[in-house]
């Protein structure tokens, strides 16, 4: 497969430009290696010299993302080191999140290391390798990106969870999640591998392509077959044919659910979700912080890159052969099981973790109703002869823009809950029992209510963001006229209730209840409040004032599941200008019934 | 003055915040910053009693800004004669519970008058919001606040009262919130594409039968746990005999009023064929709870929890009346809600000074109070005949408009509407029983117990507290003028609306179309609503006596 | 009409309503602050000040309006009250001859009380509540009677009762008479509760509740919507008159609901003589009278009406015969003589109900009054086997009350004789749909029960004040005395106990004494009667065809005959009660008790009634109550119900917990079960793996999931065969246009 | 020539192998090694698919795939030892502290 055409003639200039496009993920990749170079030469009482210029790098690539992010070049996705990767819209907001997210758990790291008597240098630039990797699944435009990227970040959470050598849970924690994690990637690399042999590519684009070509060949044997019935003489290569043809999407197919597989794992849905309560128990909290947001995101990454905007062909999404019966079954469980296991937990660190699966229930939803979406869209492209502008693909830049939206805004909750809850183990022993935080509204009402609001964020509450990210999310799914999936949002609002309950007992324990005798001690430092600060003013800022991170969501949507071929920057500069226009009305091409139904 | 509600909404949320920078433990300041901010509201609110128009049936006071207009959500505001008042009792309120709970709340005030305010923003907000997302938020914010006061000053059994409350209304609201989310996708897909959470147009939507009566049991499934209407009613008697003073006179004054208001604002007029068919049932188990609630309060032995249960047997009429969809139904109550709200407020004022003074609410623990008490004994009666429905007071005004609208017009939706309303009458008598009985174990009779020998009777400042509640209960029986001429346009027009949207909804059922459509698709088909629905339901089930349009007065004309 | 100003009407309300709501605001800091004697003198003068004032307006707008002027209705709009859509309830006030009997007796009699309250009252420490209550019921009885919109009448009906409730409790501290006050009010809710259904019923064929409204809509007669439309099956005016008449058993203590009026005795003697005696119960007639349109289309209704109140009248008179205190006889004789007036009302002789009304309400007063001064006298003992002999102490008391007896036993010339005779007279002759047989049994009734009226009331003056005094000697000397604050009130009535009866003059009477006075009472209630005098057929009210009818009067012989035979009965009975009790209980009494022996206690007993009721209302309701909560509403709803969710959900929870026991090699296997899981979504899917010939066309008919309509049919089908560079290409199947298209 | 499906055949079977073992050793090493032999079960198809696609992207992916492998190795082994040092041996089954 060529790579898409506009890249430059000459290696070297190429090299440089794409660095520039890639400023953002180059920096902070750079900067994981000079910290592990710093700390090699710093001497031990210089430690607290690396956060900081950890955080400088974060922000000089945050200053740099922001510059990707406001600049309208980048609408409709520039494809750099020849179509390895891509920086649109999409990748613009994950890289101003995931270095957004890293520099809180940066701020905490450090202290929570410190108290625990488990400091060590490389914890910064680990941190910042880890989210490298998560930024180059966000960038990733083929299938060697995404292995890496989530290979990259694995590798060095590993580290992170089995860091703090002085705690058994630690290297336990960390065994587990690497076996799982190289477990899950062995059957990742294996499902690339059919892909691969299915479509002969790597790259989305081309694997796109091989996609559509399999099925069309899928669909003619089972013709010939048919034709062989009717009496048709069977040509004499009919076998060899029937090798060729079956192969491709016999071999596509698999491909498709192991990697898929493998993702859920990642995005620990149930029952891929053995490990996330153990491993977020045992890792450090500002790591299980980390894995919590950065991780996630990445994964849910992944998921939108590869398999909405990838394998959204129709017949991929739609039984027998699509893959979205499989997550939607996934999302149920996932949702279900995970409020279910929190229901009775006491440990704090645990009871994130379920309900952290559980919100991945609520996603893989809105993952779901976008690839059907696309699916129709590209239907109706094919068969309309391809309008880019369909009301079912608008339909599914919604919900796209949704699903980043939720995932977003979970990721900031959820780092400000966790790093709360790393701010409370000032001393030994932890405050990880629920009744340790009784009272805790008394002796720290800014910390209390910080989090109360992550909480009521996670709970999905107005006018958390949290309920705004459900609220779309769910008109999302709804949208997609299926009652099965109708059916899911309910359940899904009702799992919410049952979340609710959960959530609760914290607030309640931290309100309600009189403090104990013995008060868990507090990190030092100013970082945990800060994040949690943070977190919190953008749990409620990101839900009242919605609209502008929405429209970025939106663009970053519509730039990103495009029809194969030219008609992409047609598209979307037609979509820029009819989004400048504000016309809500897209043409209602998907309502005409299409000839076959 | 066209920014009014946005200032109501906003004041609160000043003051909260203005309270919490205060120093810790500064509970007088506390408590007076927040008496100064609610009482400011309800200055403010005032221009909404008379710059009201009365007579007209129309939104007043409108605002509307975009707030997420990529989805069509938009900040829209305003009130019509069947909120303003709900609106204006809730900045009533307000500041008399922080008032009334000058000392009974002893410890950390400054939560305490943050969580009020909120609480007051929040209920203003559900009260006088238009858009259905804008709505939903507020029904939320108000729950927060609500189950930290219950939660934190309520007295033993504190925290599960507060969760299960939590936890019953987020139930109702879960589904609810599906609902919504639903109604506006089915809206953007019949407008070819117009996004809006906006009720006005969402209200042009007629879903089909069976979707619309999805919808509609989940709207009533938010509406019904907060009303409560029986058998879901099961969160309010702990949550009212938990919470403090101030916590339970909001929830009874204010709270169970905005799930009567939901069911007139949004879950009759949206779902008008659904509600129509399940008026019957709806309307049975509203009695049901009359009288239930009445039979329960009368075997408690605990004052809070009585009064808790003759809300349960109050709200049965609202919600019948509400059903019935008359005119007179429909104004009789709104003007219950308020009633209910200032008795039943007042009456948990009065359980509260008997607590402050003898920390029990046992119905025991009292008796001959009446000697030593004798202004409190007054203040108790009047609030307590109130409740009990006394004409000349202002219980008997909502009930007589309920019970004769229900009687005489609802046949339209309801089977046999006066036997509905004889068996709701005998809430009448009950409610004499249980009240009576009540106040007799409390204030009269021989004084059994030596500590009530040495009760304080009301201090100034509890019987300045009383006084404007007490005034308006006599007044509102007395003179409800004023307010049945801004209450009764808006109900007759919305009491025509559902009638022409329920046979829209009754001509797409018939015409056998599985899809939604638009309300104006039918503006032809519907020139004469009542006799398409006489088409349909035969004309047992047609109304006698139409409650709608305008009907001849036959006694001379109303005065201006 | 503007011959006065019309204020006057309201005004008559206002003045006792200012004087209640001065003397709860005012009169507490007047009885603290000011001394005792000063205190009292404010509360009382501005008390009777209020109700001289409603007194005089009522007279002055009788005399000169109504006499003078000749107008026979005065209506006065106040503001409209309720209103709601064709709902228009106003707050509008009405003057008739009825309602002008009933203003001038109850202002009247209420003045009188007031001043008689005084005296009664003079020590008690709640001197201002007492009298504020007072006040208060003077304006509720006064809009029950003023209404015009019978809404309004409902809100002086629950007024009344209201105070009643306040004034029967006013010794709250005294458990039983909290208890009693309770009672009464419960048991007029369960009236009123009937009451309003009956305007409901009104109101579905009126579309209003004004009085001359639904006058407007009776006058039809039988083409009355009232009667053609149905509800439950039943003509509408039947069902709102037995609804209504529920409501005026209520209030009127008759059968099933009399049983509070005796309880209501705990409240202070003036209260029972004003209250219970002379205004309140009687507002059951007064309604029913001024209804008469309605209630006469109602045949059925008029017959029960009759009939519970003959029933009445008897059985509570067979009580009163028994009982030893003072104030209960009284009270038992009330709802006889109520009895009476229902009696008269349900034959349709309407005139001889407001007659008896009057009259009842001049002698029956006079009686509790007396009985009060005596109470008082005898140091708030009310038993009458401690008294006797009280006369030489008290003779105007005595005196009085002696006169109220014969009024009330029916001696000729006393009020009570003419009123009585005139209802039994009805009784007799006045059509009914059950004629002849409802007024034999009416007319029996009612002289049995006059009977034991006579023998009754004189058992009680002469074991009251004749004979030799039976309580201890202390009392004799020291208390028993008579002060004119309260003998002054007491003559008042006992005058116009006598000559109130000439209102009445019979026809016969003047025919055959050549004396021919007017009926004045009937000429004057002549308009409120007339509408229901026009109608005919079933609803025909007046004189039956017995043969007694002569010219639209009853017959002098008959009317003789009747005049005799009431007449000897009560002087019989009468002078057997002097023989019996005239001299203390004589042994003729003890052997008479002994003789009847269970009936007599039955009788004492009050025929058990009140512990029946007991026994199948009262218990139960507790029991149901008590089931419901402890049962239903904390088992079933909130344990099962809510607990049991709340419940399932922890149980899951735990279930869910099993799974995560830590063992990697289980995770490892539940990640390799999720990718299993994963693929046999697909591969788990018959149409997948298999290669026959119709596997597409399943996969379109398949639901799937996705939910998305399939394209299949826009395929074309073309098999492309390649190695290297030979290349071969089958088409088959129709080629669709753009066959290059497809999915790509 | 070979055709596909033999290095195809053969990936699988070394890719089962390496899912058996790590379904079944309970010794840490050892299932590190299991899955060391899918990712080169995973190779071999890559390379494979390489031939029969004739061009260069599943080479350069084998490639990667066994940089990674190493360093996931490298990781692996340094955890393995960590456990080791707390508890002497590596048997999976006795990883118990975190669990419900």
């Amino acid at each position: 497969m060529t790579h898409a055409p506009f890249v430059a003639d000459t290696m070297a200039s190429a090299t440089l430009q794409d660095l520039g496009h890639l400023a953002p993920m180059a920096i902070v990749g750079l900067w994981g290696l000079l910290l592990m170079a710093t700390d090699a030469f710093a001497a031990v009482g210089f430690r607290h010299f690396q956060r900081r210029i950890a955080l400088f790098g974060l922000a000089l690539a945050f200053v740099a993302g922001l510059t990707i992010y406001g600049n309208a070049d980048y609408d409709g996705g520039v494809e750099v080191f020849r179509g390895f990767l891509v920086v649109d819209p999409f990748s613009a907001i994950l890289d101003l999140v995931l270095v957004g997210l890293c520099a809180g758990t940066v701020l905490v790291a450090g202290d929570y290391a410190r108290t625990h008597r488990f400091e060590y240098g490389e914890q910064e630039s680990l941190l910042c390798i880890a989210t490298f990797g998560a930024m180059m699944v966000g960038h990733a435009h083929d299938l060697l990106a995404l292995f890496l990227g989530i290979e990259t970040m694995s590798i060095s959470v590993y580290v992170l969870v089995g860091a703090r050598w002085n705690a058994k849970p630690s290297a336990e924690a960390a065994l587990k999640y690497f076996l799982m994690g190289a477990f899950a990637s062995a059957i990742l690399l294996m499902g690339i591998a059919l892909l691969y042999g299915a479509t002969g590519a790597t790259a989305f684009e081309g694997i796109r392509g091989g996609v559509a070509e399999a099925f069309t060949r899928w669909l003619r044997i089972n013709d010939l077959a048919r034709a062989l019935d009717q009496g048709h003489t069977a040509s004499p290569a009919a076998s060899d044919l029937v090798i060729q043809g079956v192969a491709k999407a016999a071999l596509l197919i698999p491909g498709v659910l192991l990697v898929l597989g493998a993702l859920l794992f990642k995005v620990s849905a149930v029952p891929m979700h053995m490990w996330t309560p153990d491993a977020y128990e045992g890792a450090p909290t500002p790591v299980t912080a980390f894995m919590a947001s950065v991780v996630k995101v990445a994964g849910v990454a992944a998921l939108l890159r590869l398999f909405v905007a990838t394998f959204s062909t129709h017949r991929l999404v739609t039984a027998p052969y699509g893959w979205t019966t499989a997550v939607a079954l996934v999302a149920f469980l996932t949702m279900t099981v995970g409020n279910l296991a929190a229901v009775r937990q006491s440990n704090v660190k645990r009871l994130l973790a379920y309900s952290s699966i559980a919100h991945v229930g609520y996603l893989l939803l809105g993952v779901v109703a976008a690839a059907n979406f696309y699916g129709e869209a590209f239907a109706s492209d094919a068969t309309l002869g391809g309008d880019g502008l369909s009301w079912s693909r608008d339909a599914g830049d919604t919900a796209v823009a949704s699903v980043l939206l939720y995932i977003v805004v979970y990721a900031v909750a959820s780092l400000g809950a966790f790093v709360t809850v790393a701010w409370l183990s000032g001393n030994k022993h932890e405050a990880l029992e629920a009744y340790q935080w009784s009272g805790l509204a008394r002796r720290h009402p800014g910390m209390a209510l910080g989090m109360t609001v992550c909480l009521l964020s996670l709970m999905g509450l107005p006018p958390m963001a949290g309920f705004f990210g459900k609220l779309f999310l769910f008109r999302a799914v709804f949208e997609n006229s299926n009652p099965w999936l109708q059916f899911l949002v309910v359940w899904a609002l009702l799992n919410a209730v049952v979340g609710a309950y959960y959530y609760l007992r914290l607030v309640v324990a931290m309100y309600f209840h009189t403090p104990p005798k013995t008060a868990p001690v507090v990190l030092p430092g100013k970082g945990a409040p800060a994040v949690v600060a943070v977190t919190a003013g953008l749990s409620v800022a990101l839900g009242v004032l919605m609209q502008p991170t929405l429209d970025r969501a939106d663009l970053a949507a519509r730039a990103f599941n495009y029809p194969p071929g030219p008609s992409k920057a047609r598209r979307v500069d037609g979509l820029r200008a009819a989004w400048e226009a504000r016309d809500p009305t897209p043409p209602v091409a998907a309502e005409e019934p299409s000839p076959g139904t | 003055m066209n920014h009014l509600l946005s200032i109501l909404l906003v004041l609160p949320v000043l003051g909260a915040l203005t309270t919490a920078l205060l120093p810790r433990g500064e509970d007088r300041l506390a408590k007076g910053v927040g008496l100064f901010f609610s009482g400011l509201a309800f200055l403010v609110s005032l221009p909404l009693a008379t710059a009201f128009e009365a007579g007209r049936a129309g939104m007043q006071f409108e605002e509307r800004h975009a707030w997420i207009d990529r989805f069509g959500i938009g900040y829209h505001v305003g009130v019509d004669g069947l909120s303003v008042w709900l609106v204006l009792l809730a900045t009533f309120l307000t500041p008399l519970c922080i008032w009334g709970a000058w000392r009974a709340i002893d410890h950390r005030s400054r939560e305490f008058v943050v969580s009020m305010l909120l609480l007051e923003t929040g209920m203003i907000g559900a009260l006088v919001a238009l858009d259905l997302v804008l709505f939903f938020t507020f029904w939320e914010v108000m729950l927060v606040p609500m189950a930290l006061i219950i939660g934190i000053w309520g007295s033993e059994q504190r925290v599960k009262a507060a969760i299960k409350f939590f936890l019953y209304t987020m139930v109702g609201s879960a589904l609810m919130l599906a609902a919504i989310v639903y109604l506006a996708v089915v809206h953007y897909q019949v407008t070819k594409g117009t996004l809006s959470f906006d009720l006005a147009d969402l209200d042009r939507v007629v879903l089909p039968p069976d979707v619309q009566a999805l919808c509609f049991w989940a709207f009533v499934a938010s509406f019904a746990i907060k009303v409560p209407l029986f058998p879901v009613h099961t969160w309010l008697p702990d949550a009212h005999t938990q919470a403090p003073t101030p916590g339970s006179v909001i929830l009874a004054g204010v709270l169970l009023k905005l799930g009567t208001y939901g069911f007139i604002r949004f879950a009759m007029p949206l779902f008008p064929g659904a509600a129509a068919e399940a008026a019957q049932l709806l309307a049975i188990l509203a009695i049901v709870g009359i009288v239930y609630g009445a039979l329960v309060a009368y075997a408690q032995s605990d004052v809070k929890r009585l009064v808790a249960y003759s809300s349960v047997s109050h709200m049965g009429f609202v919600v019948l009346g509400i059903v019935g969809m008359t005119t007179q139904g429909l104004t009789g109550a709104t003007y219950q809600s308020l009633a209910h709200g200032l008795t039943t407020g007042a009456l948990f004022l009065c359980i509260g000074v008997l607590y402050e003074r003898r920390h029990t609410r046992a119905l025991d623990a009292f008796g001959g109070v009446a000697k030593v008490m004798p202004i409190f004994t007054a203040v108790f009666m009047i609030a307590m005949l109130g409740s009990a429905g006394l004409p000349g007071l202002v219980g008997f005004v909502g009930e007589f408009l309920i019970m004769v609208g229900t009687f005489s017009g609802s046949a339209h939706v309801l089977n046999d509407p006066p036997l509905l309303v004889l068996v709701a009458a005998t809430g009448v008598i009950l409610g004499a029983v249980y009240l009576l009985h009540m106040f007799q174990r409390v204030m009269f009779g021989p004084i059994t117990h030596p500590e009530n020998e040495k009760l304080r009777d009301l201090s100034l400042r509890e019987q300045l507290v009383f006084a404007p509640i007490l005034a308006l209960i006599v007044l509102m029986g007395v003179y409800p003028k004023p307010f049945l001429e801004t209450i009764d346009p808006s109900a007759q027009a919305l009491a025509a609306h559902f009638t022409h949207k329920r046979c829209a909804s009754v001509a797409l059922a018939r015409s056998g179309a599985s899809r939604a459509a638009l309300a104006d698709d039918f503006a032809e088909a519907c020139t004469d609503p009542m006799a398409v629905i006489r088409a349909v339901y035969g004309d047992e089930r047609a109304p006698q006596v139409s409650g709608f349009g305008p009907a001849p007065r036959q006694e001379g004309p109303r005065a201006p | 009409m503007n011959a006065v100003p019309t204020q006057d009407l309201l005004w008559i309300i206002l003045a006792p309503l200012c004087g209640a709501i001065f003397n709860l605001v005012f009169g507490r800091l007047a009885m603290r602050k000011l001394p005792d004697r000063t205190a009292r003198e404010v509360v009382h003068l501005v008390a009777i000040s209020a109700v001289a004032i409603a007194c005089f307006l009522s007279f002055s707008v009788w005399w000169d309006v109504m006499v003078e002027g000749g107008v026979r209705r005065l209506v006065q709009t106040v503001y409209p009250w309720i209103f709601s859509g064709e709902t228009m309830i106003g707050f509008d006030l009405l003057l008739d001859p009825l309602s002008a009997v009933m203003i001038l007796v109850v202002t009247g009699v209420g003045l009188l009380i007031h001043i008689f309250s005084v005296g009664y009252m003079a020590h008690d420490p709640d001197y201002h509540r007492y009298f504020a209550y007072l006040n208060l019921f003077m304006a509720s009885m006064l809009i029950l009677v003023l209404g015009k919109s019978l809404l309004v009448t409902f809100v002086g009906w629950e007024g009344v009762g209201l105070c009643s409730y306040l004034l029967i409790g006013f010794w709250f501290s005294d458990e039983a008479k909290a208890s009693a006050g309770r009672k009464a009010f419960v048991m007029n809710r369960i009236g009123d509760f009937g009451f309003i259904l009956g305007l409901f019923a009104l109101y579905t064929v009126v579309h209003s509740l004004d009085v001359d409204a639904i006058a407007a809509v009776a006058a039809r007669g039988a083409q009355s919507p009232l009667v053609t439309t149905a509800l439950w099956g039943v003509p509408v005016a039947t069902v709102a008159t037995l609804l209504l008449f529920l409501g005026c058993t209520g209030k009127s203590a008759q059968i099933p609901l009399y049983t509070w009026l005796p309880d209501a005795m705990a409240g202070p003697t003036p209260v029972s003589a004003l209250i219970h005696a002379a205004t309140m119960v009687t507002a059951g007639v007064y309604l029913i009278v001024r209804l008469n349109f309605v209630f006469a289309l109602a045949p059925l209704t008029m017959a029960i009406v009759a009939v519970v109140g003959g029933v009445t009248a008897l059985f509570a008179a067979t009580i009163g015969i028994t009982q030893f205190d003072i104030k209960k006889v009284l009270a038992y004789s009330t709802v006889s003589q109520l009895g009476y007036m229902f009696l008269a009302a349900g034959m349709g002789a309407w005139v001889a109900a407001i007659f008896h009304l009057m009259t009842h309400a001049f002698f029956k007063a006079c009686l509790f009054l007396g009985s009060g001064s005596v109470i008082e006298a005898c140091h708030h003992n009310q038993d009458i086997r401690t008294m006797g002999g009280l006369r030489k102490k008290m003779p105007i008391t005595a005196g009085t009350f002696f006169i109220s007896c014969l009024a009330i036993a029916g001696i000729f010339p006393f009020a009570g004789f003419f009123s009585k005779d005139e209802i039994l007279v009805g009784a007799y002759t006045y059509a009914s749909e059950w004629s002849p047989l409802i007024n034999y049994l009416g007319w029996g009734l009612g002289t049995v029960a006059a009977a034991c009226t006579a023998f009754y009331m004189f058992r009680l003056y002469y074991l009251t004040f004749e004979g030799s005094f039976r309580g201890d000697e202390h009392t004799w000397t020291h208390h028993v005395a008579e002060y004119p604050i309260m003998w002054v009130p007491l003559v008042i009535l006992a005058f116009l106990a006598t000559v109130a009866g000439f209102l009445g003059w019979p026809h016969a009477l003047g025919e055959v004494t050549g004396l021919h006075l007017p009926h004045v009472l009937e000429r004057w209630l002549e308009p409120v009667t007339a509408t229901s005098a026009r109608f005919a057929g079933p609803y025909y009210v007046g004189l039956r065809d017995g043969g007694f009818a002569h010219d639209g009067h009853v017959t002098v012989g008959a009317e003789m005959g009747f005049m005799g035979v009431s007449l000897g009965v009560a002087v019989v009975f009468w002078l057997w009660a002097r023989r019996l009790y005239g001299d203390g209980f004589s042994k003729e009494a003890e052997a008479w008790k002994a003789r009847l022996g269970k009936l007599y206690e039955a009788s004492l007993h009050k025929y058990w009634v009140d512990e029946l009721y007991d026994a199948v209302v009262v218990r139960p309701f507790k029991f149901l109550a008590k089931l419901c909560y402890r049962f239903f509403d904390a088992l079933v709803v909130d344990g099962v119900g809510v607990g049991g969710t709340a419940g399932l959900v922890g149980w899951l929870g735990d279930v869910v917990r099993v799974f995560h026991n830590g063992n990697v090699r289980r995770y490892l296997l539940a990640l390799l079960v999720g990718v299993g899981l994963v693929l046999a979504t697909v591969y788990g899917n018959p149409t997948v793996s298999s290669l026959e010939p119709s596997a597409v066309h399943r996969v379109q008919s398949r639901p799937d999931l996705g939910g998305l309509r399939t394209t299949l049919g826009a395929e074309p089908y073309r098999i492309e065969i390649g190695f290297g560079s030979w290349k071969k290409v089958i088409d088959l199947g129709p080629a669709a246009p753009g066959a290059a298209g497809g999915e790509r | 020539m070979v055709p596909i499906t033999h290095f195809l055949y053969l990936a699988i079977l070394l890719f089962l192998i390496g899912v058996g073992g790590v379904l079944l050793r309970r010794n840490a090493l050892f299932v590190l090694m299991s899955i060391e032999l899918m990712l080169n079960a995973a190779n071999v198809a890559l390379v494979a698919f390489s031939r029969l696609h004739g061009n260069h992207d599943g080479q350069v992916f084998a490639f990667f795939v066994i940089a990674v492998a190493a360093a996931e190795a490298a990781v692996g082994l340094a955890i393995i030892v960590a456990i080791f040092r707390s508890r002497d041996d590596v048997d999976i089954d006795d990883l118990g502290l975190l669990r419900d």
